[in-house]
């Protein structure tokens, strides 16, 4: 263990355990962080890392354990009590009221409003209106509310539970500006992201979690990673690298494509999106937070109409009023939250074999053996951990996601939309996904890939297109996407550069 | 990723039996009742008396199978009373004019009618199911008092088929088992094993998921309470058999009882979780804390104070040993 | 202003329809005025009371099955003690019944937050406790009222000072709706516990973590409702003069008015503006329809073809708005 | 001249109320002297009595015909309405408002009648079971009170078990079925007007029969004079009492006052045992009539309707 620099721990939790039922969520977990400190925790998917941030704030009462503030022991019975010891976290899920607007959740925590809009300013969002109701706002602007409220509170220890998951590249950064300034001023951060770039720019230490026990504590230097991610997965090799092979072979792309889509506008974001998708295609999507993704995706999946535009599937014009009507035409959607795709109180099984009865004709009798076979057959390709499986709420994110995908497989897939499907999912999972999607692929499906982080687009697409202000503004061979010239594209800066004249006959 | 914990003591041991066949702590209530019944009033545990019991808990049981139903979508019919009165009344003043079989037919149509009203109001004007099923309640029981109006003369017969279900009897045990075991079976298996009882847990558990897997909930929910309609429509025919006078409020009595005995056997009125064999047995149970009660020679007051508490607190301990938060 | 405007939309939708009602009212029965007015404030006081009481649980996301018997017993509380304690005390009366009512309904939350079972099943067991408390202390109709106290609710407004035809057609049984409405309400909305009640209505997690206390709150909008209902009760017994042990229509009958009036039953949802102008239409549908003669079958289904059509265009409203 | 009525009645959807409504509608038909019904027909309480009473003195009819929640809830609505000129007569149950003119059924000689008939019946010794209405109700305590008088006359009988079965006919059905399994040993059985279902239970559980007290409703009735081994008596508690309030309020507004501003029907008692009762009990079946309806569904004296036109259950206008 390496002390903190500033020398005797502000927070120190020690042998926290905690238990649901039958599974173990912490056997052993211990932190320490500093005045001025941010530690990192880290961990793969259900290691116990959320669970460990709700025992320390209050959420959850830990089984054993203690946990020292100030030198003193406390355990907190309620969020509430552990914020007025200052101890503020941000969750992992939103915790503002989606029916009261924002003047009145702030009110609501007796955050003062000048405080707010200052960090709100920091932290990038522009155009917010105090009586804007919060269930009108996006998910990536909750995050930076949830945020700024809580800065706006000067907590003492900060906690942030993948609070960067769900947030485009731009605010990411500032938010990292945000919490090494926090940290600078004297304050202590916990900081829990899947993210190394992350970790690497802003912590000071790493404490890394394995199945509910704390197994390692290291100040971040350069080349920690390698250590850090055989800890966290207990030796298992993930030097990021690119996976599976491409399949596509040019016959195919001259083929009528699988999705053709063309000029399709709905909302207010989404303008004018054409593209196709092929056979055999992964066609990765890049966009900044709030470009229309969200649109084009529910488009597509057949969760909203089109405002104008048409979608030809397989050369036939396609419109979709529900979801049944894009799934008959082999159209499935895997969203961005899970929370919207499963059946938390049922069983793996229930949840992966629910498409198999959708239409009334599949009403009657189920044929339990050749459901039980097609359920085993996903499972085992997904290697999908079985152990919690009456429940899926008691699965972790990780196996959660996959069993939302492992629905689609079981189903026969034919034209996947993947939502952002690797968001906080450790990196051993991300690289099971990867060869999946690859491999589904070579077996004919063709795969939109919606994701917010830029390295996946190299790792797992054949080509992809930059979405920015609702429109296509380029399209990017695997090859030549690199991070960078993802982020250009991303920002809307190729487009730029193209319509020179536009630029210059503004102001 | 977390162990799953190795060593179980046998109280754990007992404890996750419990959870995983909910119906026996039931069960075993059920026991303690009968036994704190014959305590109170010595030698009423005979066969007569399990008989009656058993007859009497069947329509409570029935009907309750529409809470059942409807609660595992998230919903709840409140117009199942009196879906089963108007039926129970139609059949006992239709008989005498157009002969049983016909009778039956016709008081069988505005149930299924009702069912299918709510079936539109929830599943294609999202109405919420409560306020749904207590708008149809309220226009059923109007359209009745118009229809009796023009029935008070035709006297009233009941069918002999369910009159034969409602005061016969073999070996003792009374005959509306001849319809209820195959109806029980049938729910029982049809939520377990075939597609529409999937839905209606998955409705329950997650409507958007559920959308998101191409289902259509609109087509769900109109099935769902159209046959609910009819179940609460046979029940009305079973009941006017059992009780053999119609009258206009016969079922609605049942209204109220019906959701406790759903609630009591361990069905979420959130949706997504519950049994039909919980509720059986929650629907005993409310027939003997009935009969117990009855024969208590205690005020009104006191009695109906004593339903409740009773209720509320066999309630909280299920949700306890089940772990239903 | 539009903010406004849809914001408020449905209270001033229904605010549209209940003057249309109105209207409709004097073209039917010319003579309707004051008089009119006042019966049909009365008539609306309990209905208000108990809605406002059910509104407040609704928008908590809770549902309190037992309005209706905890109006039964405060009804009979104060008829009891009104005739024990003679009319000098009925003051005193007031105080103590609805304090009854405060206790009442912070059992009923009480009991929700310890058995941790859901709302509309406790409610439902409490439905049977307090009609059986109620039948306990009265076991027949029977008691009186303060004549002074039935007076209150009687008749239109006097205000020293101004023409009384000035304020006459106001009825009094509204103004005190109003005042006690404004009193409770008002300041709660705008207070930290009311925005804790809109927050556990709309999202209970996101509450806790948040550091609303929820079952405090919960007890709270419990309590509150036991209130209003205790309000309603003795509503009810200053109308009628006695006290009644047997719970009347208001359980239905208010979640019907909650619901038309736009608070949604998932919680969060709401204000108690549009509960009391649907109560005011139900009232007034009612008298129109005695008015025209209707025939009283009939008039059952017309009420309950307005409440679901009205819900029902509601849905279908909402669902071609915003997704 | 012609007339509007308006009725005021809180409970709906039972044989006796449904009787009253159509004995009114009949007896305003019959009449020639109404042009109009203005009827207030729910379940509600008192208030919502007071409400619907309201509505219709808003209405401006000349007389209201209205059958009280209960005795002084809603002598208020009551004296608003004989302020405004409008006739009030109350029907079933007394209001104490001094305005309205009474024509009642007697509850209390009701319950006392039956109580007492059944008593001489097993000989002054015994226990019986006593089947009460709703609990709460002003009727209920009414009758109740008559069936106390009766018991303290009767010193060696005693009641096995009081219920009460809320005037639902399955309550009653699954309560009588209980105590019968009990097998505790009992000599009659008084009920509150839920008597066909009781004496169906006796017959379905092969019990002995025992003497029954019940009211005039047509399935008791027709019960009997034809179920083997069957004593009982009916007491008279005609719903048709609602005519009568038409007949008396027409009176009034014709200027026949009555000079006794109550009338007491008093409630009469056939039973199969005397032959005078087995006559009447002859005299009263009516196998077509709805079991729930009372067969006395006239009042010598003030209605004038034949039974084709009740059961037609036509006002005027219709
Ligand atoms: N309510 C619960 N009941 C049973 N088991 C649970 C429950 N919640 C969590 N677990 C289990 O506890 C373990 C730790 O879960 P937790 O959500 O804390 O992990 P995590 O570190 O946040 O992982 P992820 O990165 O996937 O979010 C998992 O194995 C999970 O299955
Ligand atoms: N108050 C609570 N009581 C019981 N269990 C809780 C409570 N709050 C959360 N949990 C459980 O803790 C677990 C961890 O929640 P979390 O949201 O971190 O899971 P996750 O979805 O796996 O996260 P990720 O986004 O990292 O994949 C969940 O299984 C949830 O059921
Ligand atoms: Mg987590
Ligand atoms: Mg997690």
């Amino acid at each position: 263990m390496t002390e903190a620099a500033s020398g005797r721990p502000l927070l120190d939790a020690s042998g926290v355990a905690k238990r649901f039922g039958a599974v173990v969520a912490l056997k052993d977990a211990s932190l320490t962080v500093a005045a001025g400190e941010i530690v990192a925790l880290m961990g793969a998917n259900g290691a116990g890392k959320s669970t460990f941030v709700k025992i320390l704030t209050g959420a959850l009462r830990p089984d054993a354990g203690h946990i020292h503030l100030d030198g003193q022991d406390r355990r907190f019975a309620s969020p509430a009590q552990a914020r007025r010891s200052g101890i503020m976290p941000v969750y992992q899920e939103p915790s503002l009221i989606p029916d009261l607007d924002v003047a009145d959740n702030l009110r609501l925590v007796d955050v003062p409003v000048e405080p707010f809009r200052h960090w709100i300013n920091e932290l990038g969002i522009a155009d917010l209106r105090l009586d804007d109701p919060i269930a009108h706002l996006p998910l990536a602007t909750l995050r930076i509310l949830d945020l700024a409220l809580t800065l706006a509170k000067e907590p003492k220890v900060l906690m942030l539970d993948e609070m960067t998951a769900a947030l485009p590249t731009d605010l990411v950064e500032r938010v990292l500006t945000v919490i090494r300034a926090q940290a600078d001023a004297g304050r202590s951060v916990i900081y829990i992201s899947h993210r190394f770039a992350e970790i690497a720019r802003v912590c000071d230490r790493a404490s890394v979690l394995r199945d509910g026990v704390t197994v390692g504590d290291f100040t971040i230097e350069p080349g920690i990673e390698e250590k850090i991610v055989e800890l966290m997965l207990g030796g298992v090799p993930t030097r990021i690298e690119a996976s599976g092979t491409r399949a596509r072979d040019s016959a195919a792309a001259a083929a009528t494509p699988r999705l053709q889509v063309r000029g399709i506008g709905a909302g207010s974001k989404l303008a004018d999106v054409s593209f196709d998708l092929h056979k055999g295609e992964v066609l990765g999507v890049v966009a900044l937070e709030g470009q229309g993704q969200d649109e084009l995706f529910d488009v597509l999946a057949g969760f909203r109409r089109a405002r104008s535009g048409t979608i030809e599937v397989d050369g036939k014009p396609a419109s979709f009023g529900h979801p049944a009507d894009a799934i008959a035409r082999g159209l499935t959607l895997v969203p961005g939250d899970r929370k919207d795709a499963l059946l938390m109180l049922r069983s793996v099984r229930e949840n992966i074999a629910l498409p198999q009865l959708a239409h009334p004709s599949k009403w009657g009798a189920i044929p339990m053996r050749r459901e039980a076979a097609r359920v085993a057959d996903a499972v085992e390709r997904l290697q999908i951990d079985m152990r919690a499986q009456a429940e899926v709420r008691r699965l972790s994110g990780g196996n959660q996601q996959k069993v939302t995908i492992g629905r689609w497989v079981a189903a026969g897939v034919e034209t996947l939309l993947l939502f952002d499907p690797t968001r906080g999912i450790d990196v051993r999972t991300k690289h099971q996904i990867y060869p999946l999607l690859r491999e589904l692929a070579g077996q004919g499906a063709s795969i939109l890939f919606y994701t917010s982080e830029l390295d996946e687009v190299a790792l797992a697409c054949d080509r992809a297109i930059v979405i920015f202000g609702g429109r296509v503004v380029d399209v990017i061979e695997a090859s030549q996407a690199s991070e960078q010239n993802l982020m250009r594209a991303a920002y809307g800066l190729t487009e730029v550069e193209r319509q020179p004249s536009a630029t210059e006959a503004q102001p | 990723m977390a162990t799953p914990v190795e060593t179980i003591s046998p109280l754990q041991y007992v404890t996750r039996i419990i959870r995983e066949n909910p119906v026996i702590p039931l069960i075993l209530l059920l026991c303690a009742l009968v036994a704190l019944l014959e305590g109170l009033q010595p030698g009423i545990f005979n066969e007569r008396w399990v008989g009656n019991t058993i007859r009497f808990a069947i329509p409570l049981a029935m009907l309750a199978a529409c809470q059942t139903l409807t609660m595992l979508t998230g919903g709840i019919d409140l117009s199942a009373g009196v879906v089963a009165t108007v039926s129970a009344f139609v059949v006992a003043t239709l008989t005498p004019l157009v002969g049983g079989p016909a009778a039956i037919v016709l008081a069988l149509v505005p149930a299924v009618l009702m069912g299918l009203v709510n079936g539109f109001g929830v599943g294609i004007c999202r109405v919420h199911p409560l306020i749904m099923t207590l708008g149809t309640g309220l226009i059923g029981t109007g359209c009745l008092q118009v229809y009796q109006r023009y029935v008070i003369n035709t006297g009233s017969e009941i069918p002999g088929f369910f009159e034969f279900l409602g005061t016969g009897r073999t070996f003792g045990m009374p005959n509306a088992l001849y319809l209820f075991v195959p109806f029980a079976i049938l729910i029982l298996w049809g939520l377990r094993r075939t597609g529409f009882g999937r839905l209606l847990y998955a409705l329950g558990a997650n409507e958007n998921a559920t959308r998101l897997s191409g289902v259509r909930s609109w087509q769900v929910l109109m099935a769902l309470y159209t046959l609910v309609g009819l179940i609460a429509g046979i029940t009305g025919l079973l009941y006017v058999g059992i009780i053999r006078a119609p009258s206009l409020s016969l079922a609605n009595s049942l209204m109220l009882p019906s959701v406790a005995a759903a609630v009591i056997g361990g069905t979420s009125i959130f949706g997504g979780r519950g049994s039909y064999s919980g509720t059986i047995v929650g629907a005993l149970i409310l027939t003997v804390l009935g009969t117990l009660l009855t024969l208590l020679q205690i005020p009104e007051g006191a009695r109906r104070l004593l339903f409740g508490a009773i209720i509320l607190a066999v309630t909280a301990v299920y949700v306890r040993i089940t772990d239903q938060s | 202003m539009t903010r406004f405007l849809t914001r408020h939309s449905w209270s001033l939708g229904l605010f549209a329809i209940l003057v249309i009602l109105l209207v409709a009212t004097r073209i039917i029965q010319p003579n309707f005025g004051a008089s009119g007015l006042d019966s049909l404030a009365r008539a609306a006081l309990p209905f208000a009371f108990a809605t406002i009481g059910m509104g407040i649980v609704v928008i908590a996301g809770g549902i309190d099955l037992s309005v209706a018997s905890i109006m039964a017993v405060a009804g009979v509380i104060a008829a009891l003690l009104m005739q024990q304690m003679g009319d000098a005390s009925a003051g005193l009366v007031v105080l103590i019944v609805l304090l009854a009512g405060v206790t009442m309904g912070a059992i009923n939350g009480l009991l929700i937050v310890l058995t941790r079972v859901p709302d509309i099943v406790v409610t439902l067991a409490m439905l049977f406790v307090w009609e059986g408390v109620a039948l306990l202390i009265l076991n027949a109709p029977g008691g009186t009222a303060a004549p002074w106290l039935r007076a209150l609710v009687v008749g239109g407004v006097t205000i020293p000072g101004l023409p009384p035809e000035l304020t006459a057609w106001l009825p009094r049984a509204f103004v005190v709706l109003v005042a006690f409405t404004l009193i409770i309400w008002l300041p709660l909305r705008r207070s930290k516990l009311g925005l804790s009640i809109y927050a556990i209505g709309s999202d209970q997690n996101a509450a806790f973590r948040s550091g609303v206390p929820i079952g405090l709150t919960r007890v709270a909008a419990y309590a509150f409702a036991g209130l209003f209902a205790a309000l309603g009760g003795l509503s009810i017994t200053l109308s009628t003069g006695i006290g009644e042990p047997i719970a009347g229509p208001y359980l239905l009958a208010s979640v019907a008015a909650v619901v038309l009036g736009g608070i949604s039953l998932t919680g969060g949802r709401g204000g108690l503006l549009g509960p009391i102008i649907a109560v005011f239409i139900l009232r007034t549908l009612r008298l129109d329809l005695t008015l025209l003669s209707v025939d009283p079958n009939v008039t059952t289904i017309i009420e309950g073809i307005i409440m679901v059509a009205v819900v029902m265009i509601g849905g279908l409203l909402a669902m071609r708005g915003p997704r | 001249q012609e007339y509007t009525i308006g009725v005021s009645n809180t409970v709906q959807g039972n044989g006796w109320r449904e009787e009253m409504i159509c004995a009114i509608k009949a007896q305003a038909l019959d009449s020639g002297l109404v042009s109009s019904l203005n009827i207030a027909h729910r379940n509600t309480d008192a208030a919502g009595q007071l409400e619907d009473i309201r509505n219709l003195i808003q209405a401006g009819v000349d007389a209201i015909v209205v059958n009280p929640a209960n005795p002084e809830g809603i002598n208020a609505a009551v004296k608003e309405a004989t302020d405004a000129g409008i006739i009030v007569v109350a029907v079933d149950q007394a209001v104490t408002e001094p305005s309205a003119y009474v024509l009642s059924n007697n509850q209390e000689e009701y319950g006392y009648l039956g109580a007492k008939w059944l008593f001489e019946q097993i000989g002054g010794e015994g226990s019986v079971v006593y089947m009460r209405g709703a609990a709460g109700a002003s009727a209920d305590d009414d009758r109740d009170k008559g069936f106390k008088r009766a018991l303290a006359e009767f010193p060696g009988v005693k009641v096995a078990q009081e219920v009460f079965t809320g005037w639902q006919q399955d309550q009653g059905k699954q309560q009588i079925l209980d105590y019968l399994a009990t097998g505790i040993p009992f000599d009659g059985v008084w009920t509150s007007g839920i008597d066909n279902v009781i004496v169906d239970a006796f017959v379905e559980s092969d019990a002995p029969l025992v003497p029954i007290v019940g009211a005039d409703n047509a399935g008791f009735v027709g019960q009997l004079a034809s179920v083997d081994g069957l004593v009982g008596a009916a007491v008279t508690n005609p719903g048709s009492i609602g005519g009568a309030g038409v007949t008396l309020a027409l009176q009034i507004l014709e200027g026949n006052a009555p000079a006794d501003k109550t009338v007491l029907v008093a409630p009469e008692l056939w039973d199969n045992v005397s032959d005078e009762g087995k006559a009447k009990i002859a005299e009263a079946q009516n196998p077509n009539l709805d079991p729930e309806w009372p067969v006395s569904v006239s009042i010598p004296d003030f209605t004038t309707y034949t039974t084709e036109e009740i059961i037609a259950c036509k006002g005027p206008g219709e």
